[in-house]
């Protein structure tokens, strides 16, 4: 902590939301021109704070300050944009406008008549400026979760405010567009722009961040340079105790063991060709591919979402019918679905509702569902997976992001699947929940399941007995257990294809 | 009851200024609809009527139209006590029920303007609906002298006096004047259809002779301003004439025969409907019968399968006897 | 309507005591019910009397089946304008099959007892080729309802001419104008399927499922319900239950007459509206639905028997349903979509 | 990780197609106008005539206004069901504060010119108090505007004691009946509106907002656009277009009844949602929303020269809507909402 200079102050910020404190107490002081990490676990709170130092929020305590400045009344939109820019966790892209027009909206011009030729020019230039390779004509709807977030990125940079707030940014990022975002941050930095960052993925901190700030259970708890605070430490101070690092564990698939899943000569025009794939009781298969590559295609054609164009599927010895999900589901499988606002859960449900949604017909006979056992089941989830809620009655539209993905997890064991195909499990889960969630993953394969595990991050392909990379469109590589990291990518990014 | 004097009419409203213990009990009374001038007109008369008949008269109710709400404010008036119902259903198929019970109940009931077609009644008050199109059919067959091109500009074919009025006019041009050929708008009761068919009819024929308008409320403000955007209001002699006949009897109607805009309408006596409903509401209640025949108001009772019609006279008024002070037309302000 | 839902806004207004509340949001018209209970018994004193409040239960119970079968749809995400002219145009043709040429007949003189099988047919398929249309082709619930309102109303108009049917056989005006233990039977049918409904929707899979589509019918469908045969079963289940309210109807009335149930949509919305059920879909319960229906069916009896002028009576209508609206948002505290 | 920068690959095929009809979604119904315009010419060679269709569009023109009032309030996300009583309500009650008691007037004889500026202030009225009640107690658009329509519609039979006002000032009958350059006045002021419409939203910031206030308002609040105000703003807006629509029919009529708009909001939400406007809010232009008033004046049109007998023809005019949905549904390539 060198100059005293504050950017941004928020002191003593107490936030409520009915039975729930989502702050408490709780306040950050960054300094000017450095970039400060926001860390702490699912529902500690950090978006809440990020919606009151942005206006869209009053605190019912506490108070904001800028440069020393108190901040600007609720109804200022302006003032406050011209202090703050950010990017929400929560997507602010309007579908159903242009991308070019969501780069500048409510600013698509000065005055007068809007200009569509010097707007879409203009739009062209910002998206180029930040490596966002999208037509700026298209619908922003039809673009996919990751062009979406770049879009974001790119617009809060584009206000020139000197002080950015990035709420979990890189959650929906592929690493090179992590390591193209991180460019951007570092020569902002250097103009002498301040940043608040938050994120899940500890090692971004310490790659970006000079200083982090801790939250927990709604209270700020410390406050340190990145290098005062050691990985572990950090860990420990996020979840209030000692918390040992994921210890990946070792299985081996008897070769003997049944195949509980696989695909034949899979094809889907335009997304993937002519896969193969088999997985085997107890088995984890990962699957990597940079953007496009067609592993998600894959993986929605194996649960049932989509209707391959050749090819068949078996779960469990049985041949689904494509494009039906039911009757994946039926034949033994289990899904975590990639977007979990769009696919993963009810919003106005409850926790319990939405995790038995696939056994309801188990909860009771002649079509009931027993409210009880479905409470009793939705409570046994919330240990299981360490779910921070006040009850298993809670709607799903209440909880934090990393929570929420809990639950969409939570559905997929629900009956203890034979198979498993998980996207994305972990975009933005805390660490700990990521042990969790990791770990119910392998233990569902330790029970005998076998899983596919599609996944961005090398961190949770890790628990993968293999891992088959995509690039456009076919698997082009098979990697055993004990890769590095350079290795995969090299896959990924088709350098080696040996 | 109240126990206000009788002496000077209450045209206020307050139904409840009847002469204290009337013999025979309450009349209760609904009204059919709010929205069109000739139902308002009648709606005026009725507590007006009730203070000149001594009439018990309990707070109307009002049934919009709506066959069901009518059968809910009967139920409404009878549960207050009402021994006597007057009822104008504008939908004659589906108050059989409600008649079926009021009968158990032994409840008389009078209907007004509109004829049941199941269930007992013990007078129904209306004016031949099928005369009104015949009259009209006659009065624009002379005048075109039995050959051209005419409009009707028709009711809801689902109310009854819309059906009866179109058969009538129909029926009366293919029998008396074939020589002319009849387009038939079915207009809901709106102005807005009203004036956009006719236009494009107009468009289409420009031959057109002869309007029939079945409810002059509705119809005249539209078809004069569309008749006059054609400028086809012209005095009777020029052949542009087109002559039109309406519906209803209003004062604007009235006012229109006198300009020479419109050539004749058909009263409809809401006075007399108004006037005689009450009348035999109190007749009912005091327990008296009546038995077909003339009567002494220049009418006729005739005999139902399921009770009395007591056929008041409905007069064609044209530019001689429109200063006839005794059209009710004339009488409201 | 929607398929995909926008993830709610974190950044909403205070949402607090939604939990709690929330429990109870099905039943924030209770108080509005209790004032009208009381306002009714200052009116007239006939108000509270069992004849009168069981005349009310009778009046209402046609339209209660379309609110039922209106929230339904609601809640499974959907729109059905078209529920309306179902309620006159089922029991016309049922009718229309059975009776002879000249009491307005097809001329095929079927057996009578048929009338009422036949008639719930009839309003079954109509819901059917409304899902048709808006899965099969993906069209816009809410125009292809709206357009067919129009159409099977003009089906009754075209093929009754537009005249009433009063020569009805027996069987089929039973329902609608029998007592069963000293209550109308329509009371007790439109009781018993708002029960079934209620329990259905409560504790069933099927009717949950309801729940689930309305709410994120792409969650559903990634959940494993097979979204678009629910919400057809649900328009084909809508359709019989509004030509069941068209039986009620007809035997409450005793004829058909050609504008039976023009207007009632508006009303229907109104009631499952007030009573919480949300036209976003996913929300709201039956029992909401029926506190509507009680709310509106008082306001009218008052109306009746407070005796207001007709001119004056749709203002008064219109802004006592404006009041219930506000005492039901304070009382649920959060607000309505 | 490492730091190659494959740029990601460029969008799939699928997607391109998508952008360009995208970009025609407006026009759909264009097909649909050249089928009823070859359909028409057939019915009746008078058809095609200047005459016919200048008509067509005269007649048209008070709906068109309504439509666009209402497509405005729906692209913001918003409902508006009262429009069609203040297509009635505003001018009776603009001309009642001018006409003397003799001639219905309330008494007041304020000065003839001020009959259409006070009209169009009370339609603006409404639209104020809706807005105010939707956003300050955060009540279902829906709902709320449903009741005002009722109560609006109450307040004009309230006043009026439900008679038709027929002796208006000449000036207020001008804009309806009025001929300029050989057209009707009222269709070059509803063509003008439009044109208004569709450039400030099109090309205006303001015009704009209502897209992203209707696409997801919260993120328009975060962009820092004044929802609450906005959205009142439109309802004021909506409003006024609405008892101008009324000035306009009122000329053409020659008289207020005190019908007068009812049952005019279905057909503006036909024409609404059919011409491409989402019931869901931030999509559909108002040049589709024109096409969607096109396309109904036609079938009227066409339906009346035909000659169509009455009774069958709602059942023609529903069935031609629905063909009409689906051809503008094939035509667009894309699911409807
Ligand atoms: N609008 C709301 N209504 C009710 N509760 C809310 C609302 N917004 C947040 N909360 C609650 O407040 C707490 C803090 O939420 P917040 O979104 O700030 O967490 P977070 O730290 O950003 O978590 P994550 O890492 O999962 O994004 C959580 O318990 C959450 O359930
Ligand atoms: N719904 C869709 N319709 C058509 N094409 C699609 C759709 N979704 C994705 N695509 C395209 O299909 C290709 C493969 O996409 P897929 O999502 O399977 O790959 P991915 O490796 O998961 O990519 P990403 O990491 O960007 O999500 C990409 O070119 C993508 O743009
Ligand atoms: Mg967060
Ligand atoms: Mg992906």
């Amino acid at each position: 902590m060198t100059s005293s200079v504050k950017a941004v102050e928020a002191l003593g910020i107490t936030k409520r939301f009915g039975p729930t404190t989502a702050l408490n107490g709780a306040g950050i002081a960054i300094t000017e021109g450095e970039t400060h990490a926001l860390v702490g676990r699912n529902g500690a709170g950090k978006s809440t704070l990020v919606s009151i130092l942005t206006g869209l929020q009053r605190p019912d305590e506490g108070e904001v300050r800028f440069a020393g400045q108190p901040a600007p009344s609720l109804a200022d939109r302006d003032a406050w944009r011209q202090r703050v820019a950010c990017v929400y966790q929560k997507s602010t892209i309007i579908p159903t406008l242009s991308v070019a027009e969501n780069l500048f909206l409510n600013r698509q011009t000065e005055r007068g008549r809007i200009s569509w030729r010097s707007l879409r020019t203009r739009a062209r230039q910002l998206l180029e400026q930040y490596g966002v390779d999208v037509d700026a004509e298209t619908m922003a709807g039809d673009l996919g979760v990751e062009q979406r977030q770049l879009l974001e990125i790119a617009r809060a940079l584009s206000f020139g405010a000197r002080f950015i707030i990035l709420d979990e940014p890189t959650a929906q990022l592929d690493g090179p567009a992590i390591q193209r975002l991180f460019d951007r941050m570092r020569s902002l930095r250097e103009q002498g722009v301040t940043m608040m960052f938050i994120s899940h993925h500890l090692e971004e901190v310490y790659e970006i961040c000079q200083s982090v700030s801790v939250f927990r259970d709604a209270r700020h708890i410390v406050t340190a340079t990145v290098g005062e605070l050691p990985h572990n430490q950090l860990v420990d101070a996020m979840t209030g105790e000692a918390t040992a690092a994921y210890e990946y564990r070792t299985r081996t698939a008897a070769p003997s063991a049944p195949v509980v899943l696989a695909a034949k000569a899979l094809t889907l025009a335009g997304r993937y060709e002519d896969v193969d794939l088999s997985v085997r009781a107890g088995e984890i298969v990962g699957l990597a591919g940079s953007g496009s590559s067609g592993k998600v295609g894959l993986a929605e054609t194996l649960v049932g979402l989509h209707r391959a164009d050749a090819g068949t599927v078996t779960v469990n010895g049985t041949d689904i019918k494509q494009g039906d999900v039911p009757s994946a589901l039926r034949a033994g499988l289990g899904f975590v679905p990639q977007d979990r606002h769009h696919q993963g859960f009810v919003p106005l449900l409850s926790i319990a509702e939405n995790a038995t949604i696939p056994i309801a017909h188990k909860l009771g006979s002649y079509g009931v569902v027993s409210p009880a056992r479905r409470r009793e089941h939705g409570a046994r989830m919330i240990d299981l997976l360490d779910i921070k809620t006040t009850g298993p009655d809670q709607p799903v539209a209440d909880l934090s992001g990393g929570n929420a993905q809990k639950v969409v997890l939570a559905r997929a064991l629900a009956d203890d699947p034979n198979a498993l195909v998980v996207i994305n499990p972990t975009a933005g889960v805390d660490v700990k929940a990521k042990h969790s969630l990791l770990g119910a993953v392998e233990d569902a394969a330790d029970r005998g399941a076998g899983a596919v595990l599609v996944s961005d991050e090398l961190d949770d392909l890790r628990i993968c007995d293999r891992v088959l990379v995509m690039f456009h469109g076919r698997i082009v590589k098979d990697v055993p257990r004990g890769w590095t990291d350079n290795e995969l990518v090299a896959a990924m990014e088709g350098i080696d294809h040996s | 009851g109240s126990s206000e004097p009788t002496t000077a009419a209450q045209p206020s409203g307050d139904a409840s200024a009847a002469p204290a213990a009337p013999a025979g009990g309450k009349v209760g009374i609904d009204f059919p609809r709010t929205d069109s001038d000739f139902w308002n007109s009648y709606n005026k008369y009725v507590p007006q009527m009730a203070a000149e008949l001594g009439v018990d008269l309990m707070p109307p109710t009002n049934s919009q139209n709506d066959v069901a709400k009518l059968v809910a404010n009967t139920q409404a008036l009878t549960g207050q006590g009402a021994k006597v119902i007057v009822m104008a259903p504008q939908d004659t198929g589906a108050i059989a029920s409600t008649l079926q019970t009021l009968e158990g109940k032994n409840i008389p009931v009078v209907t007004v303007d509109t004829r049941p077609d199941k269930g007992k009644v013990y007078m129904v008050v209306r004016a031949d609906n099928k005369a009104y199109g015949t009259q009209a059919c006659e009065f624009l067959g002379e005048k075109l002298g039995g050959k051209g091109k005419v409009v009707q500009l028709m009711g809801a074919l689902s109310s009854i006096n819309g059906r009866d009025r179109a058969e009538a006019f129909r029926g009366c041009m293919k029998d008396k004047f074939p020589g002319i050929t009849v387009f038939e708008e079915p207009t809901e009761w709106e102005g807005t259809k009203a004036a956009s068919m006719l236009q494009t009819r107009l468009e289409q024929h420009p031959d057109i002779k002869g309007v029939y308008m079945h409810a002059g409320g509705v119809h005249l403000a539209p078809t004069l301003q569309v008749l006059k955007a054609k400028g086809l209001i012209v005095p009777p002699e020029d052949p542009k004439h087109v002559f039109v006949v309406s519906n209803d009897g209003i004062p604007q109607e009235f006012e229109a025969i006198r300009k020479g805009e419109i050539d004749a309408t058909v009263s409809q006596p809401a006075d007399l409907y108004a006037k005689y409903a009450l009348f035999y509401a109190k007749a009912a209640a005091e327990g008296k019968t009546f038995q077909p025949g003339p009567t002494d108001h220049d009418s006729t009772i005739i005999q139902l399968p399921n009770g009395l019609e007591d056929q008041l006279p409905a007069p064609l008024v044209t530019k001689e006897n429109v200063d006839d002070q005794a059209l009710w037309g004339n009488q409201v302000k | 309507m929607t398929t995909t839902k926008t993830p709610p806004p974190v950044l909403a207004a205070p949402q607090g005591r939604r939990i709690q509340l929330g429990r109870f949001r099905d039943l924030t018209l209770v108080p509005v019910i209790v004032v009208l209970l009381i306002a009714g018994s200052f009116v007239d004193p006939i108000f509270l009397t069992p004849g009168n409040l069981t005349n009310v239960l009778q009046q209402q119970s046609a339209l209660a089946l379309v609110v039922l079968a209106e929230a339904l749809i609601l809640i499974a995400g959907k729109f059905d304008l078209s529920l309306e002219s179902t309620v006159g145009m089922a029991p016309a043709v049922g009718v229309m099959l059975v009776i002879p040429v000249a009491a307005g007949g097809f001329g095929l003189e079927l057996p009578g007892i048929l009338a009422i099988p036949l008639c719930l047919l009839v309003g079954g398929l109509v819901g059917a080729f409304n899902g048709f249309l808006i899965l099969r082709f993906q069209l816009s619930a809410f125009i292809v309802t709206l357009a067919m309102m129009i159409v099977v109303h003009g089906l009754q108009l075209g093929l009754t001419q537009g005249k009433s049917l009063f020569e009805l056989p027996e069987s089929f005006l039973y329902l609608g104008s029998a007592n069963w233990l000293g209550l109308p039977a329509a009371i007790w049918i439109t009781g018993v399927l708002f029960a079934v409904a209620i329990v259905a929707l409560g504790y069933f899979r099927g009717g949950r499922s309801l729940y689930a589509i309305g709410g994120n019918a792409d969650a559903a469908r990634a959940a494993g319900i097979r979204v678009e045969r629910v919400v057809w079963v649900v328009f084909v289940i809508g359709g019989i239950v509004a030509a069941l309210a068209g039986v009620l109807e007809t035997g409450r009335l005793g004829g058909i007459s050609a504008n039976q149930g023009v207007g009632w949509i508006f009303m229907a919305f109104a009631a499952a509206v007030i009573g919480g059920v949300s036209m976003d879909g996913g929300k709201g319960t039956i029992l909401g639905a029926l506190t509507g229906v009680l709310v509106i069916g008082l306001v009218e009896n008052i109306l009746t028997l407070k005796g207001v002028p007709g001119e004056w009576k749709q203002l008064v209508y219109g802004s006592i349903i404006l009041v219930a609206l506000m005492i039901s948002r304070l009382a649920g505290g959060k607000a309505q979509d």
